[in-house]
């Protein structure tokens, strides 16, 4: 059962120039945690900003009680939760949503994050890996300053391939030419994906046309964060009318159920 | 000022808004709780004083196009489009499962024209567990035009009176304040036969993306709510409690106890929360548990003293007046 | 889609407002500039696009009982209850001062009775230094019982064609958003013979002291402005700015660049800024640099391609809907 | 004239349970500073809360250009300000208002000051003190710990006596029982005093008994803070209805103009 805690920060630190990575203590919602599930935090004690934020387990430990995320500065909810300092508290409530489809053991799976859109990525690896499925993560940034997960992903014992725009490191170039270039679609068992849509509409159509299963991760204002206001509204492939919720009926959706923007993100 | 007192007995906060008993006076506004059961993991349902659940229609609705919401200076936008299963799905869906769990249900229905209130009122009749009927008037009236129904209070007349024609339930018009004179409104809920009325609902506003140089929403035009509206809110309630006898669900940017009570001192009979389930999901427990511990902090046994307080200033003038 | 390009030449931002020629798109909104001199040392006030006054009366006035102001979540209450000094005070003391430094001044009038406003316009006729009359009607109209001259159509036609009788001065009426139906207004003061309109005034709101259990405010009511009521302030602007010719002077909560361009984006010609002054005294400067700022890097030459530029998408309903 | 200056913070140091000083950089503002003016603070970034905050001047060093201030936590704006770190800046609009009226040298003042209400008599008791006059500041508080402007009155170099509501310090009581009590009317030329109102109404009905001159700080809370927005309406004794601003026409008034609360605090 999702909960509402207030979690005892245990260690804040900035990973890189824009990004934090943020880890307290919250018995109740650690235990329920599964890949793909987000946390719905409140960055301020006031009014401003109003709305709770959403955002991924990136990791989880179980035993310790305590979840991390990876969140990127972006406007004044991340501005405030950046303020948090270790002995403080974040009001959190979670997990909502429902997470990743998980893999058979001996399976391989291909995830492919885009930016912060690691997040749930490397949760996710940590969970296949201990499930005895094989893990290839390959993670596209600007530069080699952005590849903020590698430590954890190295200490998981996945596969690792990074993409950076300046060639600082891994492959040169964007992430979809990797996918594309250099995957060999035979090996791949599933495609998990997140980050900018136009990314994810490119992985998909690489997973479609060498009919992979996949599963991608959807972003939308969000306002309750558990199916109550039916704010964060996404219209299905399968019915002209219908709208499903990001915050309930995903944020992870198969590649089948919805069609992704090709351009600007969120640009419908 | 504050007077220290062990209260001897338990408080009674239950409140009687126009025959719907509550168990206390907050209850969750619609469109904010769901069916009650998406927010059944952070508070318990039946503690609630009511659960005013999403908008229903005759028919289901899809909704509109997203983006259906978004942030504004303390406040948000929301354009959901009424989407929702229709009434029948209501009935047999959700409407059993609230009932199990003895929570206090308040319908609320939405409708194109006045006849299409009056059939939901009338399959509504005689559903056990419906404690009450509120009517979600900020709706265009496709035969006028378009015009909303609840800035006619003509046509606010006429609808309440047919919806009170079908039902037993008690009835309670949600008054817009987009509206002139909100006390006109209110006159005419009241002629129409309502029982209590509810206010306020949000007002219109809209927001735009800067860099896209588009509306932000979908729809173009939301519904304003949250903490921005709040004086909009009291001020409105107050001039409507010096004007009708109706009991007030009052409600409007409500964040915390200090916001509670100033409804209640302008005439709120109970008090309504939208928005803040969004900022906190047991927001309605935490209010009545902060009313009751300054209730007691102050030596009062029920809100009876409060309600209304405010409104008992002598003051010439009440215009705005800048 | 940022373009960085260096322009040529220094931009144009001039604009005509219905004949009030303004040197830039930012003006300070009446009664939060006091007559310009108030804020002399943190801005060069010739330098304003226009300093719309403190709204005059016939008479003087000596306004409210205290508390006038108090803030709320994003935005503030005021009922100062229009005190000032009555328009040959402004005439002889305040607007001399501002005409000697070249400031673009726009005054702002308000009356009890059709009468009194025409009256006003006909002492500030001929005036030098008068580059436009805002006219207040959020006023209540004591011949017609208190009613508020700008919730009434007919009202606000004759108030504006009486006026527009007594003078050559460009005439902008201000509206009240206290009304169900903006449009309708916006056309009986177009009908009235306005040469632009201000929109908009502030929303009628209240705040309750729950200690002292009374209102804040000695007035009980004031103007809500600021932040939180620029979503409405928005959405009024786009659905006149649609519907009547008028050049439209657009405020209503605006504190930075963004907030002043998604009022360009729905349609006003130029912007104001009340609140905002409190915030930050040089603001209406820093507006305009920013602008500029924007302007460029966009590669753009004047405001004119974002003028009403999100009034264009194509949406079916507009409705509240939610 | 009065500027807008983002002010360098050298020093914010916590002085008692709840009250805090402030020292910033703002040498435009300083120079033209004079005991019983205020500055206009921001203390957020955004608008939560929206207006500027009225502070007294404490103490002012023109050679070094730096402002400090002296301010009580009360609510949001306040508790803001009192985040703000050496080496940040903050947003300062000053000095405004009308200030003290000043005494000719070797005259006598006393200067009253209750809790917080001591932060414009310090800077007060400073230039009077180097203009030649002489100087008593009698200072009212709950208990010793807040007896936070000894420190700088003993450098100032001013007789100081303090009233204690639990005698841990000075006079056991009231500091208005203290003035009645226990101070030589015919030894006192001027009174400044600020404070509480119904304190300062008692400090004014003694001034006036013994025919002394005297002068008080008011509040009232304030939008524009310069007489533009008509907001800090106060009315004055010789007229019924005209109303004077409490940030231009003061906050400092000589008792003879305003009629104060005898009762709780902004009651009226
Ligand atoms: C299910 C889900 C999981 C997410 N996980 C992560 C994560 O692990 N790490 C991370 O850095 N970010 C994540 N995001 C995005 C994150 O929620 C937003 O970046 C954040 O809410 C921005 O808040 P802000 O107040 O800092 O920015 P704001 O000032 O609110 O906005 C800045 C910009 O961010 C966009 N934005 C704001 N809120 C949302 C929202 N709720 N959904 C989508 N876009 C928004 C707006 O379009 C705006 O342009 C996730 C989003 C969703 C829906
Ligand atoms: C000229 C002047 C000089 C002042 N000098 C000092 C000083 O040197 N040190 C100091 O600690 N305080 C001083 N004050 C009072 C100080 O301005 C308020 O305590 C402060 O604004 C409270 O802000 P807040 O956001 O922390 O509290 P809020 O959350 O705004 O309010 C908390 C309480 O403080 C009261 N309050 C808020 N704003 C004002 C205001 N502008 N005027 C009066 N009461 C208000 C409200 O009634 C409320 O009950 C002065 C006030 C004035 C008018
Ligand atoms: C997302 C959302 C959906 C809403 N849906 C409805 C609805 O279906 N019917 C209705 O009468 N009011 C609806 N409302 C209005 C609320 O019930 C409430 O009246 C309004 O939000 C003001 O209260 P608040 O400021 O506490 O949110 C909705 C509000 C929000 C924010
Ligand atoms: C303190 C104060 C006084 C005002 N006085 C007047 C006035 O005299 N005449 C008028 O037409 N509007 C008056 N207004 C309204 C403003 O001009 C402006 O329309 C409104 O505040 C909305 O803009 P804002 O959100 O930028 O402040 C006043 C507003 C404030 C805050
Ligand atoms: S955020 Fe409320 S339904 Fe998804
Ligand atoms: S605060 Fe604006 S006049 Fe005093």
């Amino acid at each position: 059962m999702p909960a509402l805690e207030n979690g005892l920060v245990l260690r804040h630190i900035q990973v890189s120039r824009d990004m934090y990575e943020l880890e307290f203590i919250a018995p109740g919602i650690a235990q329920e945690c599964r890949p793909g599930q987000f946390i719905h935090i409140r960055s301020a004690l006031e009014n401003n900003p109003l709305l709770r934020r959403p955002l991924s387990l990136y990791d989880v430990d179980k035993k310790l009680g305590s979840i991390t995320l990876l969140y990127k500065l972006v406007g004044k909810g991340t501005n405030l939760l950046s303020r948090i300092r270790p002995k403080e508290y974040v009001d959190a409530m979670g997990p909502l949503g429902r997470g990743f489809s998980l893999l058979a053991p001996r399976k391989t799976a291909l995830l492919v994050g885009g930016g912060v859109g690691i997040a749930p990525l490397v949760y996710l690896a940590r969970v296949l890996q201990c499930q005895g499925c094989n893990v290839k993560v390959i993670h596209g940034v600007e530069n080699r300053l952005e590849l903020v997960a590698l430590p954890r992903l190295r200490q998981i014992g996945v596969e690792f391939v990074p993409a950076t725009i300046d060639g600082s490191a891994g492959f040169k170039g964007l992430v979809t030419d990797l996918v594309v270039k250099k995957v060999s679609p035979h090996e791949i068992d599933f495609i998990y994906c997140c980050g900018p849509e136009p990314m994810m509409a490119k992985v998909s159509g690489f997973a479609r046309k060498n009919n992979i299963a996949a599963e991608i991760s959807l972003e939308e204002y969000m306002a309750c964060g558990v199916g109550a206001c039916l704010g964060c509204a996404r219209k299905m492939k399968s019915s002209d009318d219908e709208y499903k919720k990001i915050c309930k009926d995903g944020p992870v959706f198969s590649i089948d159920e919805v069609e992704l923007l090709r351009n600007k993100k969120n640009d419908r | 000022m504050r007077k220290e007192s062990v209260p001897e007995e338990k408080l009674d906060l239950s409140v009687n808004l126009g025959g719907i008993m509550m168990k206390n006076p907050v209850a969750v506004a619609s469109g904010t709780f769901g069916y009650g059961r998406e927010y059944e993991d952070f508070v318990n349902i039946a503690d609630i004083g009511a659960v005013i659940v999403k908008g229903t229609t005759l028919e289901p609705r899809y909704g509109n196009p997203a983006p259906r919401i978004v942030e504004t200076p303390a406040g948000m936008l929301n354009a959901i489009g009424l989407e929702n299963p229709g009434v029948e799905v209501f009935i047999n869906e959700h409407l059993p499962y609230l009932c199990d769990r003895g929570v206090t249900v308040i319908a609320n229905i939405a409708g194109n024209t006045i006849d299409e209130y009056a059939r939901i009122a009338s399959i509504l009749e005689g559903k056990k567990g419906i404690a009450g009927i509120e009517l979600n008037i900020s709706c265009p009236n496709v035969k006028e035009g378009g015009l909303q129904f609840g800035v006619d209070p003509d046509m606010v007349y006429q609808v309440v009176k047919a919806v009170k024609a079908e039902t037993s339930i008690a009835v309670m018009p949600k008054l817009s304040p987009n509206v002139s004179d909100i006390v006109a409104i209110a006159r005419a809920a009241e002629a129409g036969g309502a029982d209590a009325l509810s206010m306020i609902n949000t007002l219109m506003g809209m927001a735009v993306d800067v860099e896209k140089r588009k509306p932000v929403l979908g729809n173009i035009f939301g519904g304003l709510s949250g903490p921005a509206i709040k004086p909009v809110a009291l001020r409105m309630i107050y001039q409507v409690y010096q004007a009708v006898k109706l009991p007030i669900l009052g409600g409007g940017g409500i964040l915390n106890c200090t916001d509670a009570l100033e409804f209640i001192l302008v005439g709120a009979t109970a008090v309504s929360v939208g928005t803040g389930n969004f900022v906190n999901p047991s927001i309605a427990r935490d209010l009545v548990e902060d009313i009751e511990k300054y209730l007691s902090a102050h030596g009062l046994k029920s809100l009876e003293e409060l309600r209304g307080a405010a409104t008992l200033t002598d003051v010439g003038s009440q215009t705005q007046g800048e």
